[in-house]
């Protein structure tokens, strides 16, 4: 269980397998690697820049981690999200959650990913050819995150 | 108290971050984004939607009711787009 | 869009990353890697093994990835199942999903590894302490294939 | 016609493949489950459970009522547990 919140990229293949060798009682794990898209509801983007909340950032990641794990039988997950500036094709975020059973472990990741689609302190601005704008927050994340409500 | 201003918070006031004394009376997070937005143009600005606000005090994100007395950072900033 | 059927191990992390870096306008990966666990159900294992129906395996995966890619917006899917023996730890199966959108990707893996688990011409052996059983199919496999039945 | 049988269907019936001449009159796959189940006491075990007798006809899982007439590859085997 842990989460990492870094500058620089990250390999996804080596993340999981270290998790899915973590114990044999591990039957499943599910993964979700978030990446940069080219385009954007329509408009080119040639870069995107996320800027976070320092401390808040890891605080609130652990939070809702262990929420993950108390909701759901797992055996080990992990969240890391990056910062800074990331052109299309580069991958900006990786949950992994491992569970006995695979239930467990796809809901639980689609919970990570939902919530911190919504809940993370994270805005991403996107390079343009009309300049730098603010990505603006999604109904459609956020109907997402409010079906995990209990 | 300390401030902190994300994203186009932190472009409109042009303030990433200070150290603030508060005037008597603000008791909750809607008597800060008062007493904020009346501050000049590029916080008018920033504060005028408050549907578009969010707030975080002492790092956990609250509600504009919650109050600010004792609290030793807030953080304002658009909605989250993460993920 | 590929099916793999084969007897060797495999590298879940490098498939995975050569997915992501199919096109740009992939905004989510997800996937799915199964593992034997030492334990199912209670009672211990020290090996399992895989039959299939060779020729049918092939043509039924290949068969349910492309419903897949009719019922969601995929920009690329893997699946690959091994068969053959396998000791508690190893990876059997691994499907893998992209998407502009990270909903499909969750719901297409989920819909192929449900698929897998109750319609693909594979029977599972387990060495136990007390001889070799075949698995019995589980209800909850069929529940959760059902649930994509249209 | 090819038959094949896997899992607990060759082991019971000691026979993974086979070329079989069918005898007239054997029209869907229910009565060729109960040809085969006449055969000797191994066949007779395997094809005992109707509810846990799957059955692919040219490689496509079909129900008991599929004619097999012109079929070249009939395959006998438990409940699917891949994955």
């Amino acid at each position: 269980m842990s989460v990492r919140v870094q500058l620089e990229d990250f390999d996804a293949g080596a993340e999981i397998a270290k998790i899915s060798a973590t114990n044999t009682n591990v039957g499943g794990v599910c993964s979700f690697v978030g990446l940069v898209r080219e385009f954007d509801e329509g408009s080119a983007i040639t870069a995107m820049t996320l800027e976070h909340y320092p401390g808040m950032t890891e605080k609130q990641l652990a939070k809702i981690e262990a929420e993950a794990h108390e909701r759901w039988p797992l055996e080990d997950s992990l969240i890391i999200h990056r910062y800074g500036r990331m052109e299309p094709g580069e991958q900006i975020v990786l949950v992994v959650t491992a569970s006995a059973h695979r239930k467990a472990a796809f809901e639980a990741c689609e919970f990570l990913i939902d919530w911190l689609k919504t809940q993370a302190p994270f805005w991403k601005s996107e390079e343009t050819p009309d300049g730098a704008k603010w990505v603006d927050a999604k109904a459609a994340d956020d109907e997402a995150a409010d079906k995990w409500k209990k | 108290m300390k401030i902190l201003y994300f994203a186009h918070f932190r472009e409109k006031t042009n303030v990433a971050e200070e150290d603030v004394e508060l005037p008597a009376g603000l008791t909750d997070v809607n008597s800060l984004i008062d007493w904020l937005a009346s501050r000049d143009d590029g916080f008018a600005d920033a504060f005028r939607d408050r549907d578009h606000i969010r707030v975080a005090v002492n790092q956990e994100h609250v509600e504009f009711d919650t109050l600010i007395e004792g609290a030793t950072e807030v953080a304002f900033f658009p909605p989250m787009t993460g993920g």
